[in-house]
Order: C-alpha cells, then structure tokens, then sequence
C-alpha cells in the first residue's frame, strides 16, 4: 500500500492530543518538519521522549504542546542549557511539564525492551543516585529493585515503554515505508520499533528494488509504518548523514530568540506558524539567508563501495 | 630529560593532565573538548593503543574538525562503527569493556558524587539542569572516571543539590551494597588549579597537586569541604614539549583551546 | 594492533579445552575452516552454542570435540536430520554430550543480554511446555520463574550467555579486527558481542579506509577481537552473500557420509584430518569435482548502490 | 461460480487449504516448502496484503529460487529488511506483530501441543529430533498457528511424547494461567486427510471436513485419540481454479510440489 502523503496529512490523521510519541533524531536525522507540524496544528498534552533531547523538544515544550517528557537529558548542545524547558520547569512558562528522568542506558533499554516485547528489562545504573529518589507520573512504576533470582544480587528493573507514535527522518524509504538509515543512530531503530505505529519523514523516496538492493539497512518494515513523507533538509538545523551538515548559525539563531520568551513566540510565528511546509520553510531559509548559505550546508560527495547479496 | 615549554596556558594543562590518567590500550568514552583533546594528546604520546567512542554510537571516529557534540556531523565518516545507544552505552559500557569515562558537573562532593540536575531544590529549582544523559551510566560502570571541574566552592561543594552521577556515594562500600561493578569509581578531579585523588580506604576526594602559580591554602579556600592534604602534595608537571607539540601542530591547530581560558571546563 | 594471523595459529592461541564457544553462522556465514581447524587441532570437552546449528556443530560432535551443547534446534536442513548428533544422543557414540535447549527467541535473547552486560532476561515462550521440565548441566539456573515486581504477572528469566570465544565469518574486515557483514544474520553480532575474545574470519581484508567508508555495516569493533583470518570460501558448505552460493550437493555428500560412523570417519580424514588449510581444501574440492562445479558456486554480480556519510 | 478442476494432487489441496486460512493483511511467518507455498498462494489470490517472514532474519523475501531453508542464500537479495533472530523472532514476534505461524511435528495432540524434540524417553530417545528451534517461540506468541501434519496414529498422538511447542497445553485456561498472550494459540490442524479444529470452550480439536475420497471413520481410525466430528463435517473444498492457476503458473511452474505427494508435510 502506497503510504505517501504531506507532513500535514500525516500529522493531522495519525498523532491526536495526549499521545505518546517517540521523537527520533540525536541532532542528527532530527524530524524536525514534523515536529514544526506538531506545533502548528496546535497539538497537545503530548508525552514525548528519546534519550538525549535537544532544540526540538525544546521548542515543542515552549510551545506548549508537552504535558510528560520521558527524559535522559536535553540541552542546546554548544549553546547550552534548553530555555524553553527552563522556563518551563523554573518558572511554569507556558506551563510546568511534568518530567519523568532516566540515563542514555536506561532509556534506550526500555525502547530497546518496548521493540523487543519484554515486560520490564534490567539495568546496571541508577542505581544508589538521586534518580531513584525522584518519582513523576510513573511512581512506583519507574523502576523495581529486585534481589536476582539467580544469585540475590540486588538488580533494577525497569519498565518497557510503547509509544503510541514513533516518529523517524531517514535517508531513504520506499512508498510502502520500509525505512532505511545509515550514521549515527541514537536510540532510533528501537524507538520506531518499540512504537505501535510510524511516521516515516525521508531525504528521497526509492523504489522497492533500491531498497532490496541493500536489505541490512532497513531499520523499520513497511507494516508497522502508516506514513511516508518525502521531506528533504527535514532535520535542519540538525544534519543528515551524506546529505547536510548542521547549521550552527540557526542553532544560535535559536538560543537568541529562545532567550526571552517573547524572542521565542517571534521565531516561532517566523519559522513555524507563518510557514505552511516544508517546502516554503527553505524558501524562507534561502530568502532569508540567501542561497549561497544554503548551498554551503550541502554535503560534501564522498561516497563508499556498493556491497551485493547475490549468491 | 623532559621538556616543560612554559608559553602553556591553563586549559592545555589540564588537557595534559587528563592525558596522562589514560592507559595504552584504555577503550575511553569521550564527549567533546577537554575529554577528546585528552584522549588524543594520550593517542599522540604515550598511548597510542587507546580508543575512543562516543556514547551517541560512533566508534574510532576521524572527525575532520572538532566535535562540537557527541552526535556532531564529523564523527560520522570514517569512523570504525557507527550503531546506536544500545550499542556504546549497552553493550561496551554495561558490557564492561569501558576503562575510562570523562565526566564534568555543575557540582561534584568530596565522594566525586555529581550533579548535572539542578541547582536548588529538585521540585523548583533555582536552576534547571539538562540531567544525566550519558553521565550516571559512565559514572556507575567506567572502570575509571576522570572528572573536570572549574575550582570554586560552589562546584566543588560540601554537599551536592541532587546527586546524578554515583560517586563513591556515602563513603566506603556503598557502590559494592549497591551492586555497582568491582573496580569502578571515579579516579580524580581535575580542576583548575590542581589534582584531587581519592582515598582508598575513606574514599575521599584529597589534594595531590596543585598546578603551577596555585596554592595549597588558595586551594582550601576554594573547596567547600575540608579538603584534606596528601603528605607528598607538590606542583602538578607542566605541559612537556610532546604533549604541547600533539595539541599545537596536530590536535588544534587553529588553537580553539583558548575558548576554555577562564573556564574550568566543558 | 595488526592481527592477522592463519587459521591454525588463531584456533592453537586462542581456544583451549574446555572452552565455551560461540560459533556464528545460519548455513549463512559458517565458519567452517574454523570448525574444521578445530577439529584438526583435537580440542575437546568444548561447549558450543548459536541459535539453529546445522553440519558444522554436528561435525563437532561426531568429532568429539564436543561437550556441551547449548542447543535450540539441529538438523542437515533439506537433508534431514543431524546423525553424528542422533549417534551421540541415541547411542553414545563417540559420546553422549550433555544438551541444554532453549528456542530461537529465548538463546538469541540470552546472547543479546551477555553481550549488553544484562544480569538475565525475561523472555515470552518457553513456560508450559517440557523445556522447562528438562534441566541439564545449567540445573535449576536453565530459568526461574518470577511474579513481576510491576503487575505480578508470570515472567520467565533466562540466564545470560558469556561465551569464552566467539567465532564469526565475515565479508570484510580490516586488519585490526574491525568486522563488516551484510545479509542474514542469525545471532552472530550478539553472539560475538557477548564473548569475552573474537575470531573473525573474512572473504577479504580492507583497508580501515573502507570500514570508515560504511561504518554502520560493522558488527564487532577491533577492541574485542583477537585475531583476524583472510579466508576466502570459508563458509562452505554454507554460504556467504555477495561471495558464493549453498553447495547443495556437498551437503548431500556429508549427510550420506555420515549416515554411519565409518562414512562419517572416512570424510573427516579426507576433508578436514588430510587437509592442513582452507586454501588446500579448495584445492582438494577442485580436484575431485572440478574446476567448472566450484566456479558454479560463485555468486552472480548483483551489486547495490553506495551511500555517504558526508557532511 | 467457483471452479475448482479435478486434476489437483493432494499436496496442492492441503497448500490451499493452508491459503485459505491467512487473511489479507497479516504478518505471516513462514518456513519452506508447504508454508511458503500457502502463504504465496494467499498473496496472489485473496490476500494480496499478506505479508511474510522468516524466522532467520529476513522479512519480505523476493527469492529468485524456491528457499530450501529459513537460512536460503535466495532469501537475501531483494528482501526489504534483514536483520537477525532478535529483529524477527524478538522484534516482531515477541513484540507481538505477528498474525500467523506454521508448524509441524512428528506428534501432535488434541490440544495442539507439538512434539519436535525427541520420540521415546527424552533422556534416552529411540529417535532424537531438531528441537524448538523457532516452533515453541511461535507456538506461543502467534495469533494463529497453523499446523501441517500427515495424518496417521502416531502423528496424531493421544499423547506426545514431549511438549516442545504450545497448543492450549491441558485444556482451557492453560495458556492464561502461563501468562501466555491473549487470543494466541493453535488455530486448525490440516492433514493429508482432513481438516481439523479448535472448540472454542473445550479447546480440543474436532473434525471439520474430509477432504475428496476420505471418510470420517478412515480419519478417526487414523487419529489417536477419539476425534470429534463437527455436526456439520463436510467435504473439504478442492483447489480453486485460481489457487491452481497460482501455483502452476507463478508459484511452482517447475511442480516441485510432487516431492510431497504421499509425504503429509514439510
């Protein structure tokens, strides 16, 4: 079944207020147009999470689309601490989210554990910090400590998780939405796989035989996938592997604006609510910015080997 | 004999002084600045069979700059293996095939405790944190951790707001209570002004050496516990002319370094 | 750390008796010459284990190299079942081994769990049926059966695998050990993860150049690995993708062969006893059927399209 | 009107048979030989929307030549997705996306329960089979499984002589109290003879059709247990023009299908 249709279709049929969604991207394959979706549709109550957040989360919580983030940590990156979620959780601007805090290990096993069906999975850390100290909407339910059975030695376990929606940008997917990634990972293929259903956003759509070509890359199949959006420079300012690099400059962009909360509801209505697609929003980038910019974030050429699996 | 240059500046020290606490062969998880230029002033000296991933994923990566993040666009080609969090956090760092993790905070006890939390209490904080991220796995099961801080009172502080990164926690025996691996812990702060050790059996954080221009007393001062004195404390080594060359000529070559003057890390 | 050494050397320094080895493969990527250097060398008492095991692990035990078998499934595949393991089971001969059997969701999940540092893992299948009835050398730590602390459902736990060695074939690695592979799968990248030291064998070895080419295609990374073996047509019987086809008509060979101890006996001197390396059975293969017959297993060119990492 | 041509042999009747069982849709693991041909004869006919996997990794297989095993190097060009037994029998299976599996067994009782491990004691086995494998995993976590099986006493075993893979166990409940998923389990049982059932409450399996020149008391003379009969037993409908027309032309047009003639299963 041919899955292929815009951003905001894709938005508007399958994420609803108060889903739980699975965010992948680790600045790199960020989906960052869906995410602009999110926020102009004005969606919320959403419970959101990834291990490592960055601007994207940042915006959607100063949008005020957040209720729950599952979090491992979210910053600016270079430019330093998250403002929205500052103001957020310092002073409740838009409104104080409610935050649920795991590690980069934890909360990939429990994506990992959510893909795989596992009812809850064991860690080694956390253990003995602050972490277990602090309990949010999970409660009780953020975590067991048991002895093992095996040989009573003390272990934490913790919960699976299963996004309703898991959201993914990737180089290249089919119509059907077998999806295929390559580069730094971070927690995406679980998140995807762990997620009852997925919206797919890509740098180019190929035929099914491109994709068969390359089996091993596939990272999500077709039937857990409800959408497929061809979405190129999706992730800016984040990167994609052989396609853009990170804008930094727009990442600074960012931080000024997202200093003051009136700075940020300005860029907001500049790069997201004035702005229907994607499209236009590159438009905007090179009006503004001009293309010789643009142009310079365009991946280098330097490709590897082709690889086959005939016998 | 070794040659100290003394054109050094502060961070180029404590990048040397993070070198030397990394062995040949050591796998170390690196984040970007301080920890990268220590791991690779390590790499060009005395350990060249050391090797490095960042917890995004990426293994043995070539960045053709700097990192600015470890999920920065350069630690993409080249590297040795690119997967996931599953793979650097789960199965090399919980595996237990980590030697060394580098860790920096907002806070850090005389237990090397960490907090990357909050400053002010959890529920309305003061100040709002980006959390553990990488920091508590690395902390709970990096056979060493090498800890970077900025030598002030506030940082380094009596009590710490929210722990969340293990240290040595309360003292003695309590990551063995806790079923933290054997042999893990952190293995030294380096700050700003000199190097602080652990005690083997207390578990506390004790001055070793003071860098260069810095004193025992100005060190007291500026620590927020009671900060004990090894018996055989002396002057932290300068840069050597090796480890300088490795930074200048190969490493930084444009000197960005000396964004971090002033600062005590990244 | 340059490790290449040959296959002799890699089995003589890194595998002792009594060992506990992972032995990758899915008739996919076998690593037959090291089976066959195994065998060759007289080590015994060894405890194997991979998810699916085919000819090669019931070599091993009509070789009486073998131990303990930590099975989920063995059979010839299209040639029925497995004799030398029938013989051993059925009749001791050369002797019974001792098996413990678990499924090929419950083995590959306790492989995934060693290799990610998991205390044990729970796992869906297995409860009510005899495997839990059956208990061999592991005793009551083949599983335990908990409440979870979560919900109190049933959860069975299963027990994580740390194989002493771990032994793969690859398509490509490099000098160092850094090993790269495409197609099916099996257990191997948990299976080897999860071993405390790695054999790799590889079709051809590449410069670190071309692993940097296409990091995401790495499964075992060079820290882990202690020895790498240039290997070409390693797999046979069995298969390697891009490089050669099934020889389906050895395998009939083997099964009729070891059909009896004496059959069996005979093609062990002649293919692997009388033969002191890979490149000589190769050899000995192309002078007993021809050149035209082993140039026929040689896969078709198929190959994909390149991809970049480029920023 | 449906056609159905009379010149079909046995194996194609139980292919078909086995077809019709798989809804448009579903996610389907398949094996070699019989499930493979049945779920293809889905796909081409009522059930263009199937999907199929196999257990050794692979998902949406396009081979070139009939796969003679779930490991077949024809399995690996072309295929949309190929990962390992954690991607398909921990990703998909256990994370609970799979709709149908087939299976087989030396014995098979009322309940469905498989035996593939061993025929005599387990611990000293007159005939010592395969194993698991990928059948308990299955047998325990597909919605539906679909067992082929040759139709004689001591395949249809009053009792088995070792449970390898779940059916409903010892009756109702069984599966629930094991903690098994939901609305999982044995879902007909097709034979070289006949086809048979589940009873929704007693979860035993009863006779629901005789396929073309078999009798009802040839088939519990051939049952090792007293078989059931549906008040409404009928004739197994034969192959349809278009199921035939599947097989010979697209799926088989080599009629590799005649090695199973006699033969009751893979």
């Amino acid at each position: 079944m041919n899955k292929v249709m815009t951003m905001q279709k894709a938005i508007a049929e399958h994420v609803h207020d108060g889903d739980f969604l699975y965010i992948g991207g680790y600045m790199c394959r960020t989906p960052f147009s869906a995410v602009h979706e999110l926020i102009r549709q004005g969606k919320k109550d959403l419970t959101i999470t990834r291990g490592n957040a960055s601007d994207d989360f940042d915006m959607l919580i100063g949008a005020g689309a957040v209720k729950r983030f599952i979090s491992t940590f979210i910053s600016l990156g270079v430019y330093g601490l998250a403002r929205c979620y500052r103001r957020s959780l310092e002073k409740g601007i838009p409104h104080k989210i409610e935050v649920e805090e795991y590690t980069n290990l934890s909360l990939p096993m429990m994506l990992m554990a959510g893909a795989m069906g596992m009812p809850f999975v064991p860690v080694k850390d956390m253990v003995g910090t602050d972490l277990m100290n602090v309990k949010g909407f999970l409660g009780e339910d953020k975590y067991r400590m048991i002895n093992s059975p095996f040989d009573g030695s003390p272990v934490l376990l913790v919960p699976v998780l299963k996004p309703d929606v898991g959201i993914i940008h990737v180089q290249q997917a089919d119509e059907e939405g077998n999806a295929q990634m390559w580069g730094i990972g971070g927690d995406c293929k679980y998140g995807a796989n762990a997620s009852k259903k997925v919206i797919v956003s890509c740098e180019r759509i190929v035929s099914r035989d491109v994709i068969g070509k390359d089996p091993s890359r596939t990272i999500v199949p077709d039937f857990k996938v409800v959408a497929v959006v061809e979405e190129p420079f999706a992730s800016h300012p984040g990167y994609t592997p052989g396609f853009y690099d990170l804008d930094f400059s727009f990442g600074y962009l960012y931080q000024q604006a997202s200093n003051t909360e009136e700075g940020f509801r300005a860029f907001l209505k500049e790069w997201v609510m004035d702005i229907p697609d994607r499209a236009s929003y590159i438009q905007h980038y090179i009006n503004r910015f001009g293309y010789a910019r643009f142009r310079k974030l365009q991946a280098k050429f330097d490709y590897g080997f082709p690889v086959s699996y005939a016998y | 004999m070794v040659e100290h240059p003394n054109d050094y500046i502060k961070p180029e020290l404590m990048a040397c002084c993070g070198a030397r606490e990394i062995h040949d062969g050591d796998v170390v998880v690196v984040g970007t600045g301080f920890p990268a230029m220590s791991a690779n002033i390590a790499k060009h000296t005395h350990a060249p069979g050391a090797v490095m991933m960042q917890e995004s994923g990426v293994y043995d990566a070539r960045p053709g700059r700097p990192a600015l993040s470890v999920g920065d666009a350069c630690l993409n080609p080249g590297s040795a293996m690119i997967g996931g969090l599953t793979d650097v956090m789960g199965m090399f760092l919980q595996g237990g095939w980590v030697d060394v993790g580098f860790l920096s905070g907002a806070q850090v006890d005389r237990y090397g405790n960490l907090n990357t939390t909050c400053i002010g209490p959890y529920e309305s904080p003061r100040s709002r944190l980006p959390g553990s991220g990488g920091a508590n796995p690395i902390g709970a099961l990096a056979r060493r951790t090498l800890i970077i801080v900025q030598h002030d009172p506030r940082r380094l502080a009596e009590k710490v707001d929210f722990i969340t990164t293990p240290g040595y926690l309360n003292g003695p025996g309590a990551r063995e209570r806790w079923g933290l691996p054997p042999a893990t812990g952190p293995w030294v702060i380096i700050t700003n002004k000199g190097i602080l050790r652990f005690d083997a059996e207390t578990k506390e954080a004790y001055l070793e050496s003071c860098h260069p221009g810095c004193t025992v007393e100005e060190i007291r001062k500026n620590t927020g516990w009671d900060l004990k004195i090894s018996p055989e404390v002396h002057e932290t080594e300068p840069p050597r002319a090796a480890e300088l060359k490795a930074i200048r000529e190969v490493l930084d070559p444009h000197r960005m370094i000396r964004v971090y003057e002033g600062k005590g890390y990244v």
